[in-house]
């Protein structure tokens, strides 16, 4: 029987896995943008869990607005992106660290 | 006779603030006539109520000036008590004061610091004057205060030499010792008895008596006891009885007029004044008392034994003068106040006497004091020569003298006195005094031939210029010259014995050997004439030909003495090691504690432990975990994952 | 009209808008411009004005009333149940006159001696005056702490700017500890203020404390006053404070900041918390000793003029706190009020030797640029008139009688006996150990032949710096010989006191 | 032993959500470890698929539809995008893991496990699936959502409007650059013109002969 | 319901009219005029602050279906916001001038930060709260990304956009635990829900309540959620991080009473644990590094940090005076770093970036008004009286101990001990140190008044802190 926990499961998965590539992420920033997808990805999965199990389409309807966003945020995530490899010509995350102590 | 009292204070005070603020102004003879006309006129007064009180049947008044301050009940007030002691004190000290102020005219001539001095001494006498008619312990404390000041303040007069500002520190310092016991007592007596007035704690003597005090837990001690040898630690310090006796000798570096006002005649004799106005309290202990008279006996004694090796002309002088503090010191303590009060009142004139000749041989010599570098100075200085001799007859109680009537009937005293019955007591004391009179003898003499007599061994520079001094030093010695012959002969009988002091000195009945003595007495003649069947005669006699045949027959065998006795000559020369305990022991060792403490308790410990120490673990805590902004955006995820893990698993499995 | 409700506000409010004043119209950052000179006088006369709405205060003061005078409250934080509530008894009303004395002096004395910014630096005591004097008048506690606070706040700028080589050290370190220490006593004035629901003081007097209660807001009270006083071991300050600070802000500092813990406990830590103190004197009067011992040792060593009279000032607040105390080991009859009495004067007379000693060595310090005693030697040969001032201030800081410096130990001293044999006779070694290192210092400084060239070429007292000194010398004399109008107008309030903190709020 | 078609519609529906689920959790294991921002972008494509599959399993018809519209068809291509004109080398990314790797690792695990326990174990009702809602008959998802979104929800959605128009502006401040060499026309001033802005007729003088 | 109740929504939609209006006059103006932009942006502050009085609820209006509410906490927190931001946009025009950062889409992102501010100051529903967190957050990830041409501004609003994001992950992630467990989104009905059956109450509940402390505490810039706030606020041009530093503190206040007091209130004392180790750490942390830094910017990063402790502990207490002292530290707090900030901001100057401490030594010798109002903002920020921010801290401390938390008080006050040292640091810069510097500060007059009124009013609020603390406790107690 396929019923909330397991979707609760898949998200929590989801979650794990996106934070675990932000902290072990070792290459660009495009990796963590996506990583950041992935994470949102697992609150959908969340929302709708429980939506679909309490019955209440709010949930999902917040879904929608939490994919806008996203969209909206890697818009401006990828813009920033931009700027900082016009500026330094790379978006590789160790050398990410003049602002430090 | 308040206006008399107050003028007898006062004038001094007024002529030393205005000598010293505007001694510029009024220039040298404004200062000297300023100041001699005001102690001028404080001896005059001084003399009217003595008068008044001794020949015109007078009553002691006990007057209040003004309050100095009223708190928790308290009354702190400014007073005067004048009764024949305080009038015998007042006596003495205007009119030694006096001398000395003429007599400075002469040895301060040509000294830059003329108008200080004077102000000086003139704020001496009024400070002196404030202690002896000081009606309550705090006026008591103020002019026991005072007098220790102007003392420093002369002992540094001439602040270049360093070893006078070396002595007037260590004046001040020991004299502080004293009075550290000295405030304690006064503590005690305040505390117990609730007034700083004599008369009420007098009256209060009984209930004192009968309260203890835990000086250490558990062991209760009279309180009584335990307040006079407090006050008896300051009346130490100030009369330098042994062991606060080392400031006395330093104190020889400043100008020889207040060795003989300050440290001579008057301030040293404050502490026996003082135990004799406490005579009501003292009496009150016998524990107290025990303790007073070894102290005496010791100082009286080895003091006196320092004097024989000296070769300081003031420094031997001085060291007599310690010696027959502890002669007072001793009656004190069989009490014997009057004999006390009277052997003070012969001393400080022939002390002052003794003093101010062996300046004029000073002046004469160009401030030499050396004793080798002296002698046969008797042709050159005559008036000098005689008046020195009557002091020296007397400070050996030549028969006749003041000194003898004093100082025989002191060890007389003594011998008879209630501490027969206390035989450790008595056979220190006695045998110290008895002994005491040969040593006396002995470096009395030594100085005097040594000065006066034998062969002239100063330089031919010097001799060429020696002549006797000036009026207004010789005056003064021969005025005080006659006091130290004969003043003896006509007050011994009513000082002594015919109740001088009435109420002003309180002995208890089992304690009065002068009482007992006194059935025996039969006039100063008679004094005399048995002075010979006395052993105090013979030891007398016996010091001065030791000293004449040491000193002028055989003047090798001194050396030859010192060589086979190397030993104790360094103990006596080096005054016991008394100095050195204080210099090397106790001042070097207050300076390490302070070291110490500072270095190692304040900048260590507190400071850079405790103090810098914590800002500089936070400041290097903050370099740590400024670490920890690594700049990597992994870590600062990293870092809020943890946070976030840590609720986490707070919540699940501690929650 | 009858100005006297309003005389406190004006003591406070007159020097803080005058320093306004002067820090708005500036000196033009020229020292010798006619407009500085201007600034000084105005400064000068703005302290005198406070100086002599003070005598006024005296003159009007009732020295037989116990309770507050010149009162004044209206609402100031209403939310928070705050008032502006002064008034004087005998505690404060000393200290006030202390502070309105020293200011103008401290005017005077830095008058052609202050190069840098002098508008600044009188406007700083102004500010500091005004501040001070409501930490004495405030019977609120939300404006006593601030009163409190901000005096800080001048008093860090007057070490920091005008101060020495070492300034910015000595200065954090003072603002910290300080800071360290009254915070704590902020904690406690809220948490009373949580028990009464109002700051006011008396409220906190009448509040009921538990004896746990009483112990943690004493000790929150001793660490800030503990801080000021400064008592050992928290006194370190102190000494690099003075020695960094600027002659000025070490008159102040010694004369009347120490003052604030002295007083803080009186107005505070007793009435507020009786049985917290009463359980703490033990631990206060040894550690008031220990000041009095171990301070003397130390300050016996110093090299430095103005860390010995720091030392010193240590010293002698000891003897400041061990009266305070002694109240509570003191069974009956007289004693206690002796020691409080002596402890309030005291800490007047400290504030005027402490204050003259530090004018002192900056008369020296003006002159050779040295605070170090090795540096001099002989003075009294070139500087005779300043050399006779510096002995007598030696002395009234070695407790010679007839200087005021003998009146509060004396008092002390004769408390504490009654308490314990072993408490007088540790208090009474200051007449030893202070005697030895002031007059040590004297012997090094003053006396001596002269030590190097540049002592040969000191110049005597200018006309300023006598009128200073000499006025403190009057001041000293004048207190030494007679202090019963000081006394008497403390009494009153210290029997109360005493009355009041011997009901156990248990 | 025979089983009903309920059960078997269960059976079948689980299959096909282990499928799913394990494909995308591979295809998010995927993500953060290939090395290749090409790849791994794909990888996230993958993973939207799978849980655009998962949603309408679950009944969330639209969001399924939504999610592969809006991120695989504008998201994700804007990442593609930005991946190949920053013309990443992906040769010199560095290899191995950071220093925090392990930690973030161990730290990941012990979060997994928690949520894990949450869910599973924690539960109130113990472990026994809680099953969803069922969907009357004749409902639609799209319906459903679409008539709460401009009623009750209004608010929310002009908000994500103002979103989107920050997003361009943000986007266009950040981005957009005018490039000094580039060669532009202005229209506005070629339909202004003027034959005497383009022409200039000057009278001169003949020249005369020498 | 009527139409004449969403009056009361006027402001945001004012403002969101007026930014349009902005927006699309900005196209049209160039570089040299782009003083108009500034100025049309002032009176859209001004004019919706008007709107923002005059349409004053007097008691608690929802709109919206729920989604919006309006009453007094957001009334004071949105003119707060307001105020702030308008008051940045003055003291960052003439620095942007004097580096060629002078453009519309500066003001264009603050005023759509501004309107994410207040849409969360008024959200009332999980789903406004978060859309209102986004326009915020997405406005001042641009904004720290606007100077295109420096490293170190990119690199800084990378770190804020990751980070952020993740946040904002954390909270969603929350959001959707609490929904799931209550079956709502409106804060009203959440504790209506927790209310109505206390066996809610439990492991997944908090479990969601975590992770929403998780965003609550990023947005704040509490520890260890705090790593972005120092490089951001040092790697922003000045200006940028004047905004960040000032007005959202509002919106993150709103943030967290909004959520946890007013959707998850009777849960208290499961978030009260979480809130005190969050704030407490930042106490200690912020405190302690911030003595280690040279840069001012960063420093009073690290500032922050500590001072967040202070308001977090307020909210901790969970009572109204708590609550209360807040909000009243907050605002006083805003009101010290913006002009900490604007003083940074005044000293700089084209080409010059004065962030570093020693640019302050000697202040005292070139401008001895502005440094005496930096020396009240330090004071007031160390916490002494009679400066404001003194009221702010015994407000907490009162909320502290009268929840009977001695410890904590001693804590604190041991922290701002610390934290004196740094802001004195700034003092002894400016007055103790001398400088060879002697350019004259360069700020037009407007600039200079509004920012000595800044400094008097740390002043004169500590004078008169009265009215302030009865409004916050007319609001919360």
């Amino acid at each position: 029987m396929i019923g909330l926990q397991h979707y609760l499961t898949i998200s929590a998965m989801l979650f794990v896995l996106s934070i675990a590539g932000i902290v072990i992420n070792r290459r660009n920033l495009i990796f963590m943008l996506m990583c950041i997808e992935l994470m949102l990805l697992a609150v959908n999965f969340n929302f709708i869990a429980f939506s679909r199990y309490l019955g209440d389409d709010t949930g999902q309807v917040f879904v929608f607005f939490i994919l806008t966003v996203a969209a909206a945020e890697a818009a401006i995530g990828l813009a920033i992106l931009v700027v900082l490899f016009r500026n330094r010509r790379s978006i590789n995350v160790q050398e990410l660290n003049t602002l430090k102590g | 006779m308040q206006a008399y009292y107050l003028t007898i204070v006062l004038a001094p005070l007024a002529a030393a603030i205005i000598t010293g603020l505007f001694g510029k102004w009024i220039g040298r003879a404004g200062a000297h006539w300023l100041t001699n006309l005001a102690v001028g006129l404080s001896c005059v007064l001084s003399i009217a109520v003595f008068k008044h009180l001794f020949f015109d049947g007078g009553t002691a008044e006990n007057i209040n000036i003004y309050t100095w301050a009223v708190t928790d009940g308290l009354r702190m007030e400014v007073g005067f008590l004048v009764d024949r002691l305080t009038a015998l004190m007042m006596v003495v000290v205007t009119f030694v004061s006096l001398m000395v102020h003429i007599y400075t005219i002469g040895y301060m001539h040509d000294d830059s610091g003329y108008q200080r001095f004077f102000s000086y001494i003139s704020l001496f006498t009024f400070s002196m004057l404030m202690l002896v008619m000081a009606n309550n312990f705090l006026q008591l404390f103020f002019g026991w205060e005072a007098v220790g000041l102007v003392s420093y303040l002369l002992i540094g007069f001439w602040f270049k030499r360093e070893s006078a500002i070396f002595a007037n520190l260590k004046a001040f310092l020991v004299n502080r010792v004293g009075d550290f016991g000295f405030i304690l007592g006064i503590a005690g007596i305040v505390m117990i008895s609730g007034s700083l007035d004599y008369a009420t704690v007098f009256a209060s003597a009984e209930s004192i008596a009968a309260q203890n005090i835990e000086v250490i837990p558990g062991s209760p001690w009279n309180a009584m006891t335990v307040i006079c040898i407090l006050l008896f630690i300051g009346a130490m310090g100030k009369s330098a009885q042994a062991p606060l006796h080392v400031w006395l000798p330093d104190s020889m570096e400043g100008p020889t007029p207040i060795s003989a006002l300050i440290h001579a005649a008057t301030m040293v004799t404050a502490g026996i004044f003082m135990v004799a106005r406490m005579s009501p309290l003292f009496e009150f202990s016998t524990t107290a008392l025990a303790v007073v008279i070894v102290i005496g006996a010791i100082t009286a004694f080895f003091m006196g034994l320092i004097g024989i090796v000296q070769n300081d002309i003031k420094r031997i002088i001085a060291y007599s003068t310690l010696s027959q503090l502890g002669y007072m010191t001793v009656a004190l303590g069989a009490s014997a106040y009057s004999a006390a009060m009277f052997h003070l009142m012969t001393h400080a004139f022939f002390k002052a006497l003794l003093f101010l000749a062996a300046g004029s041989v000073i002046i004469a010599l160009h401030h030499e004091q050396d004793i080798r570098k002296m002698g046969g100075l008797r042709k050159y200085m005559p008036i000098t020569y005689w008046t020195a001799l009557v002091g020296s007859l007397a400070l050996i109680g030549f028969p006749g003298s003041s000194g003898f009537f004093s100082k025989d009937l002191l060890i007389e005293a003594i011998r008879e006195s209630h501490w027969h019955s206390e035989p450790w007591v008595y056979w220190i004391a006695y045998p110290s005094v008895l002994l005491g009179v040969f040593v006396t003898a002995l470096y009395t003499f030594r100085l005097f031939f040594l000065v006066f007599h034998g062969e002239e061994r100063m330089d031919a520079e010097t001799r060429s210029h020696l002549h006797e001094s000036p009026w207004v030093v010789t005056v003064p010695l021969i005025l005080l010259a006659i006091p130290s012959a004969v003043i003896g002969w006509f007050t011994v009988n009513d000082v002594l014995f015919d109740n001088y002091f009435g109420d002003s000195i309180v002995v208890r009945s089992s304690h009065d050997v002068l009482a007992y003595m006194g059935e025996s007495f039969h006039g100063s003649l008679a004094l005399v004439s048995h002075s010979v069947q006395t052993p105090v005669f013979w030891l007398t006699a016996a010091g001065a030909f030791t000293a004449w045949f040491l000193y002028l027959k055989r003047p090798d065998i001194p050396a030859a003495i010192k060589d086979k006795f190397s030993g104790l000559y360094t103990l006596l020369d080096r005054k016991y090691f008394m100095d050195d305990l204080y210099i090397k022991g106790f001042a070097a060792g207050g300076r390490a504690v302070g070291s110490f403490l500072w270095q190692k308790g304040d900048q260590l410990l507190i400071d850079g432990m405790l103090v810098n120490g914590t800002a500089n673990t936070i400041g290097r805590l903050a370099g740590i975990m400024r670490q920890l902004q690594t700049g990597y955006i992994y870590t600062y995820a990293f870092t809020m994952i943890v946070g976030l893990t840590m609720l986490l698993s707070w919540l699940i499995w501690f929650r | 009209m009858d100005l006297s409700p309003y005389l406190l506000s004006a003591l406070i409010w007159l020097p803080i808008v005058g320093g306004g004043l002067l820090l708005a119209l500036g000196d033009g950052g020229d020292v010798h411009s006619a407009r500085a000179g201007m600034m000084r006088v105005t400064a000068f006369w703005l302290t005198m004005l406070t100086f002599a709405l003070s005598v006024v205060l005296y003159m009007a003061f009732d020295n037989a009333a116990a309770s507050m005078q010149f009162v004044e409250r209206i609402s100031w934080v209403a939310a928070l149940d705050a008032y502006y509530y002064l008034g004087v008894d005998g505690i404060s009303a000393p200290l006030i006159l202390l502070t309105t004395f020293i200011t103008p002096l401290i005017v005077i004395s830095a008058w052609d001696t202050i190069k840098v910014r002098p508008a600044q630096y009188f406007a700083a005591f102004l500010f500091l005056e005004g501040l001070m004097i409501g930490v004495f008048c405030a019977l609120d506690g939300l404006l006593f702490y601030a009163f409190w606070e901000a005096m800080l706040v001048p008093m860090f700028l007057i070490i920091g700017i005008w101060g020495g080589e070492h300034r910015v050290y000595a200065t954090l370190k003072f603002f910290l500890y300080t800071f360290l220490g009254s915070v704590m006593m902020l904690v406690a004035f809220i948490y009373l203020y949580g028990e009464t629901g109002s700051f006011d003081l008396f409220g906190f007097m009448n509040a009921p404390l538990t004896l746990t209660t009483q112990k943690m807001i004493f000790i929150a009270f001793l660490l800030a006053f503990a801080v000021k006083v400064p008592m050992w071991p928290v006194h370190t300050w102190l000494p690099d404070a003075h020695v960094e600070a600027p002659t000025g802000g070490s008159v102040i500092l010694a004369a009347i900041m120490l003052k604030m813990g002295g007083y803080g406990f009186l107005r505070l830590s007793l009435p507020i918390v009786p049985d917290g103190s009463d359980y703490f004197s033990g631990m206060m009067i040894a550690l008031s000793l220990i000041a009095i011992v171990y301070i003397g040792f130390v300050a016996l060593m110093q090299t430095d003029m103005k860390k010995l009279i720091a030392y010193a000032s240590i010293a002698h607040m000891g003897f400041a706190t061990l009266g305070i105390f002694l109240v509570w080991r003191i069974s009956a009859g007289m004693g206690a009020g002796l020691g409080m009495t002596g402890a309030m004067v005291q800490m007047v007379s400290h504030g005027l030797i402490s204050g003259a000693m530090f004018l002192c060595v900056g008369v020296l310090y003006d002159r050779m640029h040295s605070r170090n005693i090795a540096d001099y030697g002989g003075v009294a040969n070139t500087m005779p008139i300043f050399a006779a001032f510096m002995v007598l201030f030696s002395m009234a800081n070695a407790g010679l009688p007839g200087t005021s410096g003998f009146v509060g130990e004396f008092m002390v001293i004769l408390a504490s006996f009654k308490a314990s044999f072993w408490y007088a006779f540790l208090a009474a070694s200051t007449l030893i150990l202070g005697a030895a290192y002031t007059l040590w210092m004297v012997k090094r400084v003053i006396y001596g032949e002269v030590a190097n060239d540049n002592v040969a070429s000191l110049e005597d007292l200018n006309i300023r710096e006598f009128i200073v000194l000499g006025v403190l010398a009057v001041a000293v004399l004048l207190l030494g010989l007679w202090p019963a109008p000081l006394v008497d107008m403390m009494n009153a309030s210290i029997e109360q006191l005493i009355q009041q903190i011997g009901q156990s709020k248990l | 032993m025979r089983r009903t078609a309920k059960e078997i519609q269960m059976l079948f529906h689980a299959i096909v959500f282990y499928c799913f689920s394990a494909l995308l959790i591979v295809a998010s294991i995927g993500v953060i470890v290939s090395r290749n921002p090409v790849h791994a972008a794909m990888f996230l494509v993958l993973a939207f698929f799978q849980s655009a599959a998962l949603w309408i399993l679950a009944e969330a018809e639209f969001l399924g539809i939504v999610l592969v519209l809006v991120y695989v068809g504008a998201v994700m291509v804007l990442f593609l995008f930005v991946v190949m004109m920053l013309d990443i080398n992906v040769e010199v990314v560095r290899k191995g893991l950071t220093r925090y790797a392990p930690m973030g690792i161990a730290v990941s695990l012990l979060m997994a496990i928690e949520m894990v326990q949450l869910i599973w174990w924690r539960s109130e009702t113990g472990n026994a699936p809680m099953l969803f809602q069922p969907y009357p008959e004749g409902y639609s998802n799209t319906k459903s959502l679409g008539s709460v979104l401009y009623t009750e929800h209004v608010y929310a959605f002009e908000i994500a409007a103002v979103i989107l128009l920050l997003a361009i502006v943000a986007a266009i401040t950040l981005t957009m650059r005018k490039r000094p060499g580039l060669k532009v026309q202005n229209i506005a001033e070629q339909v202004a013109v003027r034959s005497e802005d383009r022409l200039r007729i000057v009278k001169m003088k003949s020249e005369k002969k020498l | 319901m009527n139409l004449t109740d969403y009056i009361s929504a006027a402001p945001e939609m004012t403002l969101l009219g007026l930014i349009c209006v902005v927006l699309i006059a900005d196209l049209f103006v160039d570089d040299e005029h782009r003083m108009l932009t500034f100025w049309m942006t002032i009176v859209s502050l001004l004019i919706t602050m008007w709107v923002l009085l005059a349409t004053a609820p007097l008691g608690r209006i929802v709109l919206f279906d729920g989604s919006y509410v309006s009453d007094p906490l957001s009334q004071i927190l949105k003119v707060a916001a307001v105020g702030f931001v308008a008051i940045a946009f003055l003291y960052a025009r003439d620095y942007l001038r004097a580096n060629d950062l002078h453009k519309g889409e500066y003001y264009i992102l603050g005023l759509l930060g501004l309107l994410g501010m207040m849409i969360m100051i008024s959200a009332n529903s999980m789903l406004t709260m978060y859309l209102g967190l986004e326009t915020l957050a997405l406005s001042q990830y641009a904004l720290v990304a606007m100077d295109r041409k420096n490293p170190v501004a990119a690199e800084s609003a990378m770190k804020y956009f990751v980070l952020g994001a993740i946040a904002s992950g954390a909270l969603l992630y929350g959001i959707s635990w609490v929904y799931g467990v209550t079956g709502e989104l409106k804060f009203d009905e959440i504790a209506l829900a927790i209310a109505s059956d206390p066996s809610l109450n439990s492991l997944p509940l908090w479990f969601g309540i975590a992770f929403l402390i998780v965003g609550i505490a990023f947005k704040f810039g509490a520890v260890p959620f705090h790593m972005w706030l120092p490089d951001v606020y040092e790697g922003a041009r000045t200006p940028v991080t004047l905004y960040i530093a000032s007005a959202p503190k509002f919106a993150a206040l709103a943030l967290t009473l909004r959520i946890l007091v007013d959707g998850l209130g009777d849960l208290h004392d499961v978030w009260s644990d979480m809130i005190m180790v969050v704030a407490v750490l930042s106490l200690l942390v912020g405190n302690i590094i911030a003595i280690a830094q040279s840069n001012i910017k960063r420093m009073l990063g690290y500032s922050t940090i500590a001072h967040i402790g202070f308001i977090l502990i307020a909210v901790f207490c969970g009572t109204g005076k708590g609550y209360a002292a807040a909000l009243f530290y907050t605002l006083t707090y805003v009101l010290a770093v913006a002009g900490a900030f604007g003083i940074v901001i005044l000293l700089s100057r084209r080409g010059y970036e004065a962030e570093n401490l020693s640019d302050f030594k000697g202040l005292n010798a070139r401008s001895p008004w502005f440094a005496l109002m930096m020396m009240f903002i330090m004071l007031s920020l160390t916490g002494i009286p009679p400066f404001i921010g003194f009221f702010g801290k015994l407000n907490v401390i009162d909320a502290v101990l009268s929840s009977g938390f001695t410890g904590l008080a001693i804590l604190m006050v041991l922290a701002s001990v610390v934290g004196a040292f740094y802001y004195l640091r700034v003092i002894w810069y400016m007055y103790f140190e001398g400088t060879d510097e002697r350019a004259v500060l360069q700020a037009s007059a407007d600039t200079r008044l509004v920012l000595s009124l800044n400094g008097v009013a740390v002043l004169a609020l500590g004078i008169v802190p009265g009215w302030l603390w009865a409004l916050c406790t007319a609001i919360l107690g």
